[in-house]
């Protein structure tokens, strides 16, 4: 734990905001009045901060149909997202992305993505502009464990080993693809091995620890930074809510959330490290976590007050040129 | 005679078709749900839910969950039904055709003329289409265009509960690979459905509403804007001629000229972006086929050239709908 | 100014383009070729020789060979373009869409309207269709109406060796994402081609001959049959007036429209299969567009609904050609 | 080496079959007489002979782009096949398939395939039938080096193991895919490894060898038709001829393919063995040999007095009905 104070602080701000946002979102929901389908990273935030506390804006990331705890750590407006989610025509695209294709190019945040396994490919592509233009910049890219069955994932893990480019594979196994377990769709049952056996190193970590993936991403962008191409983490951590917003979650065992949320959950573990060791304490945590419950409320605010896209709207965008 | 919804008749139309024949199986995405896992066996039966209680009922050999690998899927169904089976596979979203079209463009629809006839593929592949959830670009295609154009392969869109069942069970029995397009929309739509199995036959057209004004053909949801257009239209005494396509291949050319001959007027809707559309397809159908007794321009009434937008606002600008239609149907019938 | 092959052409183009702007960078298998083995570097240069000689002079920093993995190239592509390189990617046949069209439809194509403007994703696609070679219903296809189909997308089939230049120019420039389709066969076909730089703007097509009698639309090489077509129907007394497409998307309307409302009569002319193809495309505009001015049924000359058959004998019976135009055109203009 | 005596006639017939329609295919397409694209095998004679040689006609193999050899290795009509490929009306798929899609259901053999990596999911179809109708049957894949690179084949193999289905994958490593070597194009370097970490047994053996081909397969085989599931072998052997008829082979090293001719000739290695062993006699080889020579002969004397399909057919095969 070679982190700073304000590396922590930071941490758990970020994580603490997605925690505020996801929780908000999923009572927004409920109410109705946001459209369309909502997937909340709750329960996984140590994987996102972890992966992208030390990215800069000239890296990329590639995100997946659950997207906003990726979108926040690489540090995308919280209001644009509420506003984008509620589909208003200042949100972050302008109310024609929503929740499954936010994105903020911008900031480095290539998209989260419907289409399962999609990003990788992309961040392979974004690996090559770091290269070939020299930016410095490394490429992370999200997976789920589901989505590590898709061949786009496989097709580009090989190529960003033949090509010896920037890329960072980020595997979140939260155990589950949808409604399937990970036990019964990855052939091997091992996410990590099946990636390793591409050619990069893939290391295995627990992704309820920040500390854990924040440390083993560490070497894996120094790796990407230097030149020495690709490599990968499978963290695991649950997610809390169901699939998408909705979703009666028949499928988990009985109290199985609850025993994470009490036990394996990832704000709690980051506590609890960082003031067993003495780094923060607990009036900082309970600040950062007032704060983000203060900006995500504030959001959602600016959201249901913000007008819609309208006509004029509908046809622009599609080309830059036509 | 029962009402059911269109996912019960499509659940009905499986179950009995399984029952019927041991090589009809189901594969896909969480089509039973909960492998794996510690919770309920069955937990999704499809996440539109269509595919619930087959899996109690035939168990995870006939009723299979796959991994998130689209390419398998289709490859497995259709190397399947070149030897033996007779799988319904289905694709969650077809929008996500993109990653796995070749197994039905380059393999399941064109073995039979490869390989001189010597093989036979009869595969079904269930997936939904269509906007008005909030779903945005990626999940609210209409691609039925895309496999109409592919020779080898049938493509149904069904409009209601009932031709959904006849033209599933049609679909499963059929000896060709078939795509069968639900509206997401639309699976809580309830109708008259017959307990007992029975088939409607493909490419022959549904005229749902006599007229002898101007004909408005449509397919999937759409038929649903035409019926209530014509009913405005009747409003303003102009009578329209409504025709269901059912199937888009083969396409029932009969009843859509005979019925432009008779009105001398079309109106094509199609929720589909316009290029290259049904929309399209079913003008020049009549361009060529009908000319004769053509009296006005052929309108074609689609979503325009853009992705589907997320915001209701904007999907609503967006969708085809029945006033829509009634405006390209005054323009032309006035 | 020289006579160049459609080849040469397409090489100058991406030689002058990679010269003069570092972003732009040629990928897919064997565009150089011999990697990891131990013969010649730039052992192929392109399965079809288009990209011979980038390798040498751009190093395999700029002309980047992949593995046999097309959605991750067409991935790379739309990542690297949408994050700041101007990538020209080879799909060596149309047909292998099939594998990887998700990274078109649904990602490349649609990043800037799902991302509110925000993305562009200046890439290209160069690949290869048509038949003619016997190279059967897997490497022969015209899949540039499923292209076309989807807006976001730009679609070029040039038909000579100047326009293929002056498109491709104007593709890599291009601030979205093209598809550029070159015929397999044509490659060896010269004309004269300035050695320096040139763009032809997209959307405007070429009036190849002038003509009172009917309009002839066509594209691809099928500009070539309907041009062969036209001096056949000449013989006859018809003047056929020949418009060469040169982009699908955008289509130059206009052009169309005017021609018709001049000659009153349209055949159009499509290699691809005719379901949902740019043949009923036109067709379908000119039944809306130009209705009052037509004189005469739209005539559609394409292939069957048929993959592409193996011997030559049945390719020969199977592709449209200029007598097929020829009767198409004194059926309605005689 | 538990081989009979009709086995091993069996197995050298069938190589020496593939051989001479192989080297005959070269001069016939030299003569530009025959249409269409042309990938030929000679060389791999061994992977086909020894994957096939124990199958059934209830067995299924779905085949690549390269397939004279898997369709004569399955028992296809060699003078059919011939007809085929000069584009015949009687041919195997009635002139309509050519080459890349000579096929024939009857005797197990799913296509050759003219997209690269698609018989994987294929072959796992046909393994479905087998299992679910329980036939007894088997489902080969033969799977190019550089088709293992392909989505598709990854799927299939993780889809396999999942299913735990009777499949068995045999990669045909013959160092190029195309104008491209293995060892740029796979990250690893390793394919049997990439595989195996799909959760399935996955030998390497030496392709040249008849005999090591045939003893890895036969426990291939029996592990599927026992129903404990897919597994793999990886075989190295070249190829002599270009990638397809008319390629140069710009990217092979000098004298590359004449050494393999002299040194790594599966046809050689066999008699070389079966010699040693005293298990056949030189006379029986060479017969085996002419009686190929005439097989082909004669089926090229058929296809070329064969009549072309006509318009009667151009319509027809489509469709079941339509
Ligand atoms: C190509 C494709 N297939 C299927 C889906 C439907 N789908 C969306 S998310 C999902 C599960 C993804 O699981 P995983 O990768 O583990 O991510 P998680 O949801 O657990 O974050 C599925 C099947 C899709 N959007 N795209
Ligand atoms: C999807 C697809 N991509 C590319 C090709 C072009 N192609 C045909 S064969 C081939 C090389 C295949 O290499 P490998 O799998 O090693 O088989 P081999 O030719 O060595 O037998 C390529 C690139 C194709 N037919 N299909
Ligand atoms: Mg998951
Ligand atoms: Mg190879």
């Amino acid at each position: 734990m070679q982190l700073s104070r304000d590396d922590l602080l930071s941490a758990y701000g970020t994580m603490v905001t997605i925690r505020e946002f996801e929780e908000r979102v999923a009572a927004e929901f409920e109410t109705g009045d946001m459209p369309g389908f909502v997937h909340l990273y709750a329960g996984e935030e140590a994987i996102a901060v972890g992966a992208c506390l030390d990215l800069e804006d000239k890296d990329v990331i590639a995100s997946t149909h659950r997207g906003h705890g990726h979108c926040i750590a690489k540090g995308c407006d919280v209001e644009g997202m509420m506003l984008e989610l509620f589909g208003r025509k200042d949100g972050l695209c302008g109310g024609k992305g929503g929740s499954m294709h936010i994105a903020d190019l911008d900031r480095g945040m290539l998209g989260a993505n419907g289409i399962v396994g999609a990003g990788g490919p992309l961040i392979v592509g974004a690996g090559l502009t770091a290269k070939t233009l020299k930016t410095g910049g490394v490429a992370i890219g999200f997976v789920g464990d589901g989505a590590t069955n898709q061949g786009a994932v496989f097709e580009a893990m090989n190529l960003a080993v033949v090509l010896d480019l920037p890329v960072v594979f980020v595997f979140e196994n939260n155990y589950i693809g949808e409604g399937t377990g990970v036990e019964y769709s990855v052939g091997s049952g091992d996410i990590a091995g099946r990636a390793a056996a591409f050619g990069m190193p893939v290391e295995k970590v627990d992704g309820r620890d920040f500390f854990a993936v924040h440390e083993a991403m560490r070497a894996c962008i120094a790796r990407a930074r230097n030149g020495e191409g690709p490599s990968g983490i499978e963290a695991l951590s649950p997610r809390y809510y169901g699939h998408f917003e909705g979703d009666p979650q028949a499928y988990r065992g009985d109290g199985e959330v609850e025993k994470y949320r009490d036990k394996d959950d990832c704000l709690k573990i980051f506590r609890q490290k960082v003031l067993e060791a003495g780094l923060l304490e607990e009036g900082d945590l309970d600040q950062l976590r007032d704060k983000a419950r203060k900006e995500v409320d504030d959001a959602v605010k600016a959201a249901r007050a913000a007008p819609a896209p309208g006509k004029a709207d509908l046809m622009t965008d599609i080309y830059v040129s036509y | 005679m029962a009402k059911k919804t269109i996912r019960e008749a499509i659940n009905d139309a499986l179950r009995q078709e399984m029952e019927r024949d041991e090589r009809v199986v189901v594969m896909g995405e969480d089509v039973a749900g909960g492998a794996g896992l510690d919770g309920e066996e069955d937990a999704f039966g499809g996440v539109m839910g269509v595919t619930k209680g087959l899996y109690g009922q035939f168990s995870a050999a006939r009723v299979i969950d796959t991994p998130i690998s689209e390419t398998a899927i289709m490859g497995m169904a259709a190397g399947s039904a070149a030897t033996g089976l007779r799988p319904v596979a289905e694709l969650m979203f077809c929008d996500f055709m993109g990653v796995c079209f070749d197994q039905i463009l380059n393999q399941a629809a064109k073995f039979r003329y490869m390989f001189g006839g010597k093989a036979t593929t009869p595969m079904v592949v269930r997936t939904t289409y269509g906007g008005g959830l909030g779903a945005a670009a990626q999940h609210s295609q209409c691609l039925y265009g895309m496999f109409t154009a592919v020779p080898g392969i049938k493509v149904v869109v069904p409009s209601n509960a009932y031709d959904a069942k006849g033209l599933l069970i049609q679909a499963i029995r059929d000896d060709d690979p078939v795509i069968f397009f639900e509206h997401k929309t639309m699976y809580d739509l309830a109708d008259e459905v017959p307990d007992e199995a029975y088939t409607i036959p493909f490419g022959e057209a549904n005229i749902l509403r006599e007229g002898s004004d101007v004909t408005i053909v449509a397919l999937g949801k759409m038929v649903l804007e035409a019926r209530e257009a014509a009913d405005k239209l009747a409003e303003d005494g102009i009578e329209a001629q409504v025709i269901d396509l059912r199937t888009t291949s083969p396409l029932d050319e009969e009843t859509i000229l005979e019925s432009v001959e008779e009105t001398g007027r079309l109106v094509v809707v199609d929720e589909a972006n316009p290029r290259c559309s049904i929309a399209a397809d079913v003008a020049g159908l009549v361009a060529g086929g009908a000319f004769e007794m053509l009296k006005a321009p052929v309108k074609q009434v689609t979503a325009p050239h853009a992705p589907v937008p997320f915001a209701p606002e904007l999907e609503n600008l967006y969708l085809p709908n029945a006033d829509k239609i009634v405006a390209a149907a005054k323009e032309i019938a006035a």
